[in-house]
């Protein structure tokens, strides 16, 4: 199945600009289906990003973070061709993960 | 690469959190005023902050302390939400040495809507897509040196259309 | 009179000239009532032209008959019928009316 | 189960909706039908009435209409939330049918970059054939099952046919056939007849009202109004087809929607795409 991560990483300088689109629910538990029922919650808790084994943002998250989550950021002292690891996990322990090339 | 400098850092917070764990149960309401902060360093889901309903309960789990307006902190968010499930809203901030940034929703269900983990090198800024529930204040903290800061702004939400 | 005047006295004389009081409704009132407004909704049905809220007006007259309450089926039918009757206005009027508002 | 509308609420919604100043504009009844001149007058309409608009704006909706939405949808079109359909309609296009046919066959060009021509008038069929049309007919002929025509596959494919047209201008011809006039004419009727309980037509909001707010929304021109389709909308928190705008439309305003791709729905898009002509495509777009 392909990644539920979108990552486009690209260096200008020495900074290097992060954008992260995740394909998730992101249900809150809060809200009902057609039924009636309560939908069960279901949202991404972390995210991480690592470059060469160094921790470059970690993102931890609430239900109020929106359906299909953005996060944009930069770090430096990251080169072009450098490894950037993206891996998250949610509530119910599923988690994806996606190794990117920074451009 | 400022390694050397980098790594310095790194130890000293390491040997000052294994010092404070040492000392034995530090319960978070008698927590001196460094804890909260290395709490707000580590990388341990902050569970109970997320569970907080309004914001002050929240900031203080999350961080322990009280935060202090500062223009150097500057909060993006629009004034009219085009849609309250997906508001962008982002934080810059100019001020030095920042461990973590984090969004508070005042009248969201659970305040805290999502907490940033900032390392050295990396620039302290952060973009994201927040729900709001309805018109409320949106809080971005700014944790720098060890000091709290924010910058907060109404943003109005409201359902669109003709209501059918 | 604006066009959003007009719009809002319109509805309203459809609406109100229909509610008459009446006594304890019998079944039989609500069933001619019912089987009337289901007609004229048929019509508005053939004309394209029917609106939400007299569908809503109709499942609400049929779920208080069925609950035995036929002073509250009547009255939906009957608000039902009203609605039903103002969409066949509207679907014939605008026949022509909707070029007042053509760009030219 | 919606309970039973008493006479307060109906008048709360009129009001509600009565913030819409209605000026209809000086209207001549010309009974001849000439969808060229009809064009040309859409368009000045526009034009003149928001001269500090881009001309290929007009196709960004609300957000050529109001500066502080034109900044959140610059954020979003960053990373679009259209992304995830884009590419799953990239991938579903490419896939061959159980019969090893492809999408590809069914269309000129194989399909890429099209968009901009639909709908068409069949004038062996004598009716608008409509690209949600098109494609479900093409998954029949080959023996597949149609797709709903409001969302997921159907906005898929859609998404990235419109995405293989972006940056072209919307090329919809009349031919010289009187059932194309007359479809283009059923159209018009139908984007200028009011209609549910709201008593409101396409035109009370989209011509008369572009750049107002209903509540949070602001309002978008007709002018370009379906360059941009199929949408992902913040509101369904999720990708919607030509057909799931019109419903929705409709059933805001209290009228019952009928079913997607009937024949007015498919005489509206034909009028409203040809007096959008020259305008660029923009799809897949994002929307409040």
């Amino acid at each position: 199945m392909a990644s539920t991560i979108r990552v486009r990483a690209i260096l200008n300088g020495d900074i290097t600009d992060v954008q992260t689109l995740i394909q998730h629910p992101m249900d809150t538990g809060l809200v009902k289906d057609a039924k009636g029922e309560i939908i069960p919650a279901r949202y991404i808790q972390q995210l991480s990003f690592e470059h060469n084994g160094k921790a470059v943002f970690l993102a931890d998250w609430g239900t109020a973070v929106s359906k299909d989550p953005y996060v944009k950021f930069a770090f430096k002292g990251a080169a072009k061709g450098d490894e950037l690891k993206v891996s998250w996990v949610d509530n119910l322990g599923a988690t994806d993960s996606l190794t990117a090339k920074i451009q | 690469m400022t390694g050397s400098l980098a790594t310095r850092r790194l130890i000293l917070k390491g040997v000052g959190a294994v010092a404070l764990i040492g000392l034995g149960q530090v319960s978070f309401e008698a927590s001196f005023g460094l804890m909260p902060a290395l709490a707000a360093a580590n990388d341990k889901y902050p569970d109970d902050a997320f569970k907080q309903k309004n914001a002050a309960d929240a900031i203080k789990a999350l961080y322990g302390r009280d935060h202090e307006a500062s223009d150097k902190v500057k909060l993006d968010a629009p004034e009219i939400a085009e849609n309250g499930g997906v508001v962008p809203i982002a934080v810059t901030t100019s001020l030095p040495d920042v461990t973590s940034i984090s969004f508070v929703v005042s009248e969201n269900p659970f305040a805290l809507a999502a907490s940033y983990h900032i390392p050295d090198g990396t620039v302290p800024a952060v973009a994201n897509r927040l729900k709001m529930a309805k018109t409320c204040n949106v809080i971005a903290l700014v944790e720098s040196g060890g000091k709290l800061y924010s910058a907060t702004k109404e943003v109005k939400v409201t359902v669109g259309g003709c209501g059918g | 009179m604006s066009v959003v005047m007009k719009n809002f006295t319109f509805a309203v004389i459809m609406l109100a000239g229909s509610v008459g009081p009446s006594l304890a409704a019998s079944e039989a009132d609500f069933k001619a009532a019912f089987a009337a407004a289901d007609a004229a909704e048929k019509e508005g049905g053939r004309l394209r032209n029917q609106w939400t809220t007299t569908e809503a007006a109709l499942s609400t007259a049929k779920k208080a008959a069925e609950t035995g309450n036929f002073d509250q089926a009547l009255r939906s039918a009957q608000e039902a019928e009203a609605l039903a009757k103002a969409s066949i206005v509207q679907a014939t009027s605008e026949q022509q009316r909707w070029k007042d508002m053509e760009i030219h | 189960m919606r309970t039973r509308p008493t006479l307060s609420i109906l008048t709360a919604a009129l009001a509600l909706c009565a913030l819409i100043g209605a000026s209809s504009p000086a209207a001549l009844a010309i009974d001849a039908v000439d969808p060229a001149a009809d064009a040309k007058a859409f368009r000045d309409f526009f034009v003149k009435k928001f001269p500090q608009v881009k001309f290929e704006d007009f196709v960004n909706g609300p957000y050529s209409m109001n500066e502080d939405m034109r900044k959140q949808w610059k954020d979003k079109e960053q990373f679009p939330p259209y992304e995830f359909a884009l590419e799953a309609g990239k991938e579903m296009f490419s896939k061959p049918f159980k019969n090893g046919k492809h999408y590809a066959d069914c269309f000129e060009n194989g399909g890429i970059g099209v968009r901009q021509t639909y709908p068409t008038f069949d004038e062996k069929e004598g009716q608008v054939i409509t690209l949600e049309l098109a494609l479900n007919r093409c998954r029949e002929v080959n023996g597949e099952q149609p797709y709903s025509y409001v969302k997921d596959e159907m906005a898929q494919l859609t998404a990235y046919m419109a995405f293989t047209s972006r940056g072209k201008p919307f090329d919809i011809k009349i031919p010289n056939d009187p059932r194309a006039l007359e479809a283009y004419e059923n159209g018009k009727r139908y984007f200028y007849t009011r209609r549910g309980q709201l008593n409101f037509s396409c035109a009370s909001c989209h011509v008369q009202n572009p750049g107002e707010r209903i509540r949070a929304e602001v309002l978008a021109p007709a002018f370009g109004i379906l360059n941009a389709m199929p949408i992902y909308r913040s509101e369904w928190s999720g990708m919607g087809t030509t057909s799931r705008r019109f419903t929705t439309c409709n059933s805001q305003i209290r009228g019952v929607p009928l079913e997607p791709q009937s024949l007015e729905y498919r005489d509206l898009e034909y009028y409203l795409s040809y007096v959008s002509n020259g305008l660029p495509i923009s799809g897949p777009g994002a929307r409040p």
